[in-house]
């Protein structure tokens, strides 16, 4: 049964994806994408991959349509057509479509219990993480201690991202004269959003909470509560507008967030290495190594959270705040 | 000093005089004139001083640093490249002397620029001439090239920078195209490129091979102005007088040659070189540009132009005697290099005086001007007697140990070219020297007498010389006997 | 704490930690100290790194103490130590150089998040090289390449944005088909980890995905490395970024991708695809020489200064992948040389370039007459560099060409073909080079445009500095010269 | 062949064509926003490439429960890529639409043709 419906939802994403490339109206588009990453965090779930899929419905379907709307706002919304040009696209897409096609025929069958990437190291993570961290989410384990580097660097990637944008948006926008309009002040004069949305924010923020600190027994953890968190904030600025929403939240918290988060992650890492061990070497940080590796893994869990939650927020007052100066 | 630091020092103090020339330029012009006096001074009391060593068979050596495996900065003091180096910094003296004349009495631009360049291109002709390996010599080689491109372009109008290009561009691109190649091809085959003694390339290669490396060298040194690649040096004259008298009479010109000599005898090895028979070409191609060149110079109007072409001629004199394979012709070689250096550098400082005094440029203004520039006209003459070979001048015992080697050699070819181009010579300097002496000066002409002492001074110094050497040049073939001592 | 031990770590950990504090560091002048203190140090380590590795073994780290094919490991060899160097002490001259230039291109209150993304590009690309983890390299590609986007659209030049958007574009698909083929390779293998790739991928008996997977990796690393005819962000991205960027970006960026490339055709793919070294290089060969011709050529015929040598970069590149397809010790060690030669070349060239920018405001070549008499050291310094990047005797660039053509010798008679390709190439070098020289020194200056006075010390220092050292490593060349050889034997050893 | 083998390599096809369709309007696309939305579509296709491998015949998400025993775990490694993968791709497009914001402002237009014949 499963599998049909995994069939039906993979047919929609191909069918969303060419609507989206398809429609003139970025609008549209982007409301679309949005819908795409439901798809896709959908089916990222039935593929057991729930972590990613808290992210992906997050990130993907949340943060980043807020982000396109917004940019939106501040350019076009209508594509223009144009006409020629496509047969070079098309041969260069076909050749790769055809090349990867031609690829899967060698690939392991899905599911398939042998297939190389069981074999070797993933039945190592899932054995010794109770030995050596014992907790139960073991892509949490991986994601902040085995493989704790990456993330440490993915933080730096958001932690780029963020500064790029305030850097870009830095330069004052050109000065046009634009009436005020019911963007700016948000939807707070619509009863119904404000109502609902007045109480579902603490519960957003709240469940927030909980995948952050729940991350090592469930599915969650910093990012994907990072960017919960933000969401959150992002739907209070949307109502309440957004200088209400920075009042909240000041610009100079957001950017301390991102680099406190940034800092608290690597802060943790050069701890390890003045204790004698490797950098991030969680395990020297308590006399217990298995307890060390668990206050690390907080420790940092709670670093990426502040620092993706912040990185978000930073990056969404960025484009909001631009609408309301130009 | 050691003999081994005299050499870099003898490398280092023009690099460390252009320094000095362009900061003391900053200060006063005649602290930038002292400057280069002490610079070209201290130069020959350190080349000189090497001398003794050399005539006692003595070969001072140093290596600099191992760039690669097998491929090293090394330098080498044996005679050719000591009299080499000797005649440069010697000239470079007399030069100066009368480049300050020169250059103040033409109010040029620039004229720090112009020291400064110049006593780098010294530091690269040095380097050229001590110079312990191929790979050592091209680096020097592409240095002397460069440093002297802002000399030839120094007036920097349009047609000068035009100019300057195809000096660059043909002495770059032979020497990139050609003389890389070549060298590259021989660090393949002999495993080193040092100059040694009897060559290192004997039983390592091939005939028809041999004539073709040869020819890559050969062309490769556009320097040394073989037809088809002497494009350069007609171009170059666009450059003040003194440029053209010491780099291109001197310097640049003989560092072509010298390198074609070098590698005759010290990479070909003039043994092996005789016994191939695909090596034979260069005769005639050396034949070839001394006939053409002099046939050309017959035709020119301008007297820079003239001599330019007579140059080219004169430097594939030095390359058939190295053609020639034998000890006597090699000699000949070497010596000729000094002969003609002494010759040349007397006629482009005459021809530079006439232009600071008179701003003439063309053979037919020169009527009569003996009587107004009578000593700079005088050395003039001795020069143009030089190039000839007439008695008693230095050309005449340089053609003469040519001719005795192209006899040994039993090469037929060389003497009659040798015979035939002395005739054109003569077809295209006497009649200059008539008109000079016995024409009377159009009417109306400007007033002028001679050009500024100095330069007067430095013109009539090296016509001495060139009658000098034809006395006393007794040191020169001893020391350049040793090259082939042991040989032929 | 073992300093030595954690050197590998240090090396990335150090710029990219102190890139947040650098954001912090608000008041004038403050974040540039900061920050090449900071690039200094790592040049510092860098250096401590190639001192330790020249004897030819390599350093390894386990992140987090976890044994290697679990946790990400990083390794630090001669190879990795060359590229290191590069990276790490382009950063640090441009960025002692940087003020004068920065202080009148970007805004000082901007100032700060443009040196902590400096910082962060630094850190990525260093990441990249010293890590040996396939995802690993690509988070951090990630990180030097989102900085770098910043770096570049800081520019006063509006026409910035659409080129770094360009460059964002092709960047991230580069990047993606890079993840790409990691995902393929750890499909068929279930590692990440390199040296573990290549011992199992000779396991792997469906090769398919694993050709495939080579076809998108080395696409995508072409793309980032910006080899013909992948090249088109590039013009556009080093003429309109900020000049100092310019210098530091070409110096290093991407020699980078060029490594990681080298890294996987010549260790990872090894051992499954047979002969998988010969079609890279029958691939790459045709590639590398039409890139060295034809972007030459475009540049013999640029009128604008900064996209001359942008285009100039791009045959460099082609030099590069010419002496890796060889497949010889003599070709890799001749490229990396050249990585390490170009770089000191080219960051010369737009060290000058930043000079010259400091006193006009248009670059391009009919406007820059006359500019020998009023800076006649910054003049110097691009004649000394131009003559390394044509590869004259004497300086730097020669000895690479040299090895180069050594290496091409060694493919027998077709070698002597490509002696000719490299020495027309050269002479084309002689041109666009000459052209701008004699812009500088004969051409009369441009109306209202003749500069007052020089550039300013410190950048004239710096550029002065690196033209001196064009010189020095072009006589004194063992120390990158050790490591560019046991570089080569330690990439072929894994192929044979 | 059995349902799961079809889904296996229908997963692998949806990934190419997916792929293909961001390409594509990336490549074709002048506006730069339709641009920006190719290309996080092309990017979500490999997400799912690498999340299609994970999947083991019975797995659940590999969380170990206390006292279960011989559970089988989908394979947790290509999800912790992919969450790094997610958050790369969203930092590239929120810088991507900074800068087109910017080159909104600049040039009043976020068409490509337009741009360049603006220059």
């Amino acid at each position: 049964m499963i599998f049909i419906f995994g069939l039906f939802l993979l047919t929609l994403l191909v069918i969303t994806a060419i609507a989206i490339v398809r429609t003139k109206d970025l609008f549209v588009a982007v409301m679309l994408t949005s819908i795409f990453s439901l798809l896709m965090a959908a089916n990222f779930f039935i593929l057991d991959a729930a972590d990613v899929a808290l992210t992906e419905a997050a990130v993907g379907a949340g943060v980043t349509t807020v982000i396109f709307l917004c940019a939106l706002a501040l350019t076009d919304d209508k594509e223009k057509p144009r006409q020629g040009g496509r047969w070079v696209a098309f041969v260069t897409v076909g050749v790769l479509a055809l090349l990867i096609i031609y690829a899967t025929f060698d690939k392991p069958r899905l599911g398939d219990p042998d297939a190389p990437v069981h074999q070797h190291i993933a039945p190592w993570y899932i054995e010794k993480t109770t030995e050596y961290i014992d907790i139960p989410n073991v892509v949490t384990a991986i994601l902040s201690s085995f493989r704790g580097y990456d993330t440490l660097g993915e933080v730096f990637v958001v932690f780029a991202a963020c500064i790029g944008v305030l850097f870009i948006l830095g330069v004052s926008p050109p000065r046009k004269t634009r009436g005020v309009t019911e963007k700016n002040s948000g939807l707070r004069h619509h009863l119904i959003p404000q109502v609902v949305g007045r109480l579902l924010i603490p519960f957003i923020v709240l469940f927030g909470l909980y995948v952050q600190f729940h991350g090592e027994y469930g599915p969650g953890g910093g990012f994907q509560a990072g960017a919960i968190i933000a969401t959150g904030v992002i739907l209070y600025a949307l109502l309440e507008g957004e200088s209400e929403a920075l009042r909240a939240i000041p610009r100079g918290v957001l950017l301390g967030m991102v680099i406190g988060g940034a800092l608290l992650y690597g802060g943790v890492g050069v701890a390890c290495m003045f204790m004698g061990g490797a950098f991030l070497d969680y395990s020297v940080l308590a006399a217990d190594p298995i307890f060390g590796q668990q206050l690390g893994i907080l420790i940092i869990e709670a670093g990426v959270g502040m620092a993706v939650c912040g990185a978000l927020l930073a990056i969404f007052h960025a484009f909001a705040a631009r609408e309301i100066l130009s | 000093m050691t003999p081994e630091t005299a050499i870099l020092v003898a490398i280092g103090i023009p690099l460390v005089g252009a320094l000095a020339i362009a900061l003391a330029g900053r200060i006063s012009p005649n602290l930038r004139e002292a400057a280069t006096a002490i610079t070209s001074l201290s130069l020959i009391w350190v080349v000189w001083g090497l001398l003794p060593i050399l005539m006692d068979g003595g070969r001072p050596s140093v290596e600099v640093s191992q760039v690669m495996p097998g491929l090293t900065i090394a330098f080498t003091v044996e005679p050719l490249g000591m009299l080499f180096a000797a005649l440069a910094s010697g000239l470079w003296l007399i030069n100066s002397i009368y480049s300050v004349g020169y250059m103040r009495g033409n109010k040029e631009q620039n004229q720090t620029r112009f020291f400064a360049c110049f006593a780098l291109a010294l530091s690269a002709t040095i380097g050229v001439a001590f110079a312990g390996n191929l790979f050592t010599l091209f680096l020097f080689y592409e240095l002397l090239t460069l440093s002297t491109y802002p000399l030839v372009a120094h007036k920097g109008d349009a047609a000068t920078v035009r100019s300057a290009r195809i000096y660059l561009g043909v002495l770059l691109s032979t020497s990139i195209g050609l003389f890389l190649p070549a060298i590259i091809w021989t660090y393949t085959v002999a495993g080193t490129g040092d100059f040694t003694t009897g060559g290192i390339l004997a039983g390592k290669l091939n005939d028809p091979e041999i004539g073709l490396l040869l020819g890559l060298f050969v062309f490769g040194v556009g320097k040394a102005a073989v037809m088809p690649v002497h494009k350069w040096l007609p171009a170059a004259m666009v450059a003040p007088t003194p440029v053209s008298a010491l780099l291109h009479a001197v310097a640049v010109v003989k560092a072509g040659v010298f390198t074609i000599t070098k590698i005759i005898v010290y990479i070909f090895g003039i043994d092996f070189l005789f016994e191939a028979s695909s090596s034979q070409w260069l005769l005639y191609a050396a034949a070839f540009t001394i006939i053409t060149a002099s046939l050309v110079a017959l035709r020119q109007t301008n007297i820079k132009r003239l001599l330019a072409y007579s140059t080219i001629a004169q430097l594939s004199y030095v390359v058939m005697a190295a053609a020639i394979l034998k000890p006597l012709a090699e000699v000949g070689a070497a010596i000729h290099m000094v002969a003609h250096a002494f010759g040349k550098i007397t006629l482009f400082f005459a021809a530079g005086a006439i232009y600071v005094a008179s701003k003439k440029t063309e053979i037919h203004q020169l009527r009569g001007i003996g009587r107004r520039m009578p000593w700079t006209m005088a050395a003039f003459t001795i020069g143009a007697l030089s190039m000839i070979g007439v008695p008693p001048t230095g050309g005449f015992v340089s053609k003469w140990y040519i001719l005795a080697g192209a006899f040994e050699a039993n090469n037929l070819v060389a003497v009659f070219t040798i015979i035939a181009s002395t005739v054109l010579n003569a077809a295209y300097f006497l009649p200059i020297l008539y008109m000079v002496w016995f024409e009377r000066e159009k009417e109306g002409g400007k007033e002028h007498g001679e050009a500024p002492f100095l330069a007067v001074l430095a013109l009539c110094l090296t016509a001495l010389l060139t009658l000098a050497f034809f006395l006393f040049n007794g040191p020169v073939i001893e020391l350049e006997s040793q090259v082939v001592q042991g040989l032929g | 704490m073992d300093l030595l031990a954690h050197l590998p770590a240090l090396q990335v950990v150090v710029p990219m930690l102190s890139a947040p504090l650098i954001v912090l560091l608000q008041p004038r002048g403050l974040a540039w100290a900061g920050a090449t203190a900071v690039a200094v140090l790592s040049f510092a380590i860098a250096v401590a790194l190639a001192i330790a590795v020249l004897d030819g073994q390599t350093l390894e780290y386990a992140m987090g103490g976890w044994p290697a094919p679990y946790g990400i490991a990083l390794s630090v060899d001669a190879f990795s130590a060359l590229v290191l160097l590069v990276i790490t002490g382009a950063a640090a001259a441009a960025l002692l150089a940087a003020k004068p230039s920065i202080d009148q291109q970007i805004e000082v209150e901007r100032q700060p998040l443009f040196y902590s993304a400096w910082l962060l590009v630094l850190s990525g690309l260093v990441g990249i090289v010293v890590s040996a983890d396939a995802f690993n390299i690509f988070v951090f590609m990630e990180i030097s390449s989102l900085a770098s986007y910043i770096l570049i659209a800081g520019g006063p030049d509006r026409r910035a944005l659409p080129a770094v958007f360009k460059y964002l574009m092709m960047g991230t698909i580069g990047a993606t088909f890079y993840l790409i083929g990691v995902g393929l390779i750890y499909m068929m293998t279930g590692t990440l980890n390199l040296a573990d790739m290549e011992a199992r991928i000779g396991d792997v008996t469906d090769i398919n995905p694993i050709l495939v997977a080579a076809g998108f990796i080395t696409i995508g690393l072409a793309l980032k490395a910006a080899v013909f005819p992948l090249h088109v962000w590039v013009p556009n991205a080093y003429t309109h970024a900020p000049h100092m960027v310019t210098v530091f970006l070409a110096a290093c960026a991407t020699k980078v991708a060029i490594y990681v490339l080298i890294r996987f055709d010549y260790m990872v793919f090894q051992a499954t695809l047979d002969a998988h070294e010969i079609q890279f290089a029958m691939f790459m060969m045709p590639l590398a020489i039409l890139g060295i011709l034809i972007a030459s050529a475009v540049a013999m015929f640029e009128g604008h200064l900064k996209r001359l040598l942008a285009s100039s970069s791009i045959a460099q590149i082609g030099y590069i992948l010419l002496g890796v397809s060889f497949v010889s010790i003599a070709g890799l060690s001749a490229s990396a040389m050249h990585i390490f030669n170009h770089a000191l070349a080219k960051g010369g060239l737009f060290l000058v370039v930043a000079c010259l920018a400091y006193q006009y405001r248009d670059l391009r070549l009919d406007q820059l007459g006359g500019a020998s008499t009023r800076m006649p050291w910054t003049c110097a310094a691009f004649v000394v560099c131009g003559l390394s990047l044509i590869g004259v005797p004497g300086t730097a660039g020669f000895i690479s060409k040299w090895m180069l053509i050594n290496a091409a010798l060694e493919n027998g008679p077709w070698g002597w073909g490509l002696v000719a390709i490299i020495l027309v190439s050269s002479l084309m070098a002689v041109v666009y080079i000459w052209r701008i020289v004699e812009a500088l020194y004969f051409q009369t200056p441009a109306e209202g445009e003749a500069p007052q006075s020089e550039a300013p010390v410190q950048l004239l220092l710096v550029t002065g500095l690196v033209a001196v050292m064009n010189i020095y490593f072009g006589i004194f060349p063992q120390v990158p010269l050790e490591l560019a050889n046991s570089a080569a034997a330690l990439l072929l050893e894994g192929s044979r | 062949m059995n349902f799961l083998e079809l889904l296996g390599y229908f997963n692998y096809w949806v990934f190419a064509i997916i792929l293909t369709v961001g390409l594509y309007a990336v490549i074709n696309k002048t506006n730069l926003i339709k641009k920006l939305i190719g290309l996080s579509i092309f990017q979500s296709a490999v997400f799912l490439m690498y999340i299609t491998m994970d999947k083991v015949e019975g797995g659940t998400a590999p969380i170990i429960q206390k006292g279960v025993e011989d559970q089988i775990f989908s394979n947790p490694l290509p999800q912790v890529l992919i969450l790094t993968a997610i958050v790369v791709g969203v930092s590239t497009l929120s810088l991507g639409l900074a800068m087109v914001v910017r080159i909104s402002e600049c040039y009043g237009t976020i068409e490509e043709n337009e741009i360049l014949d603006a220059d």
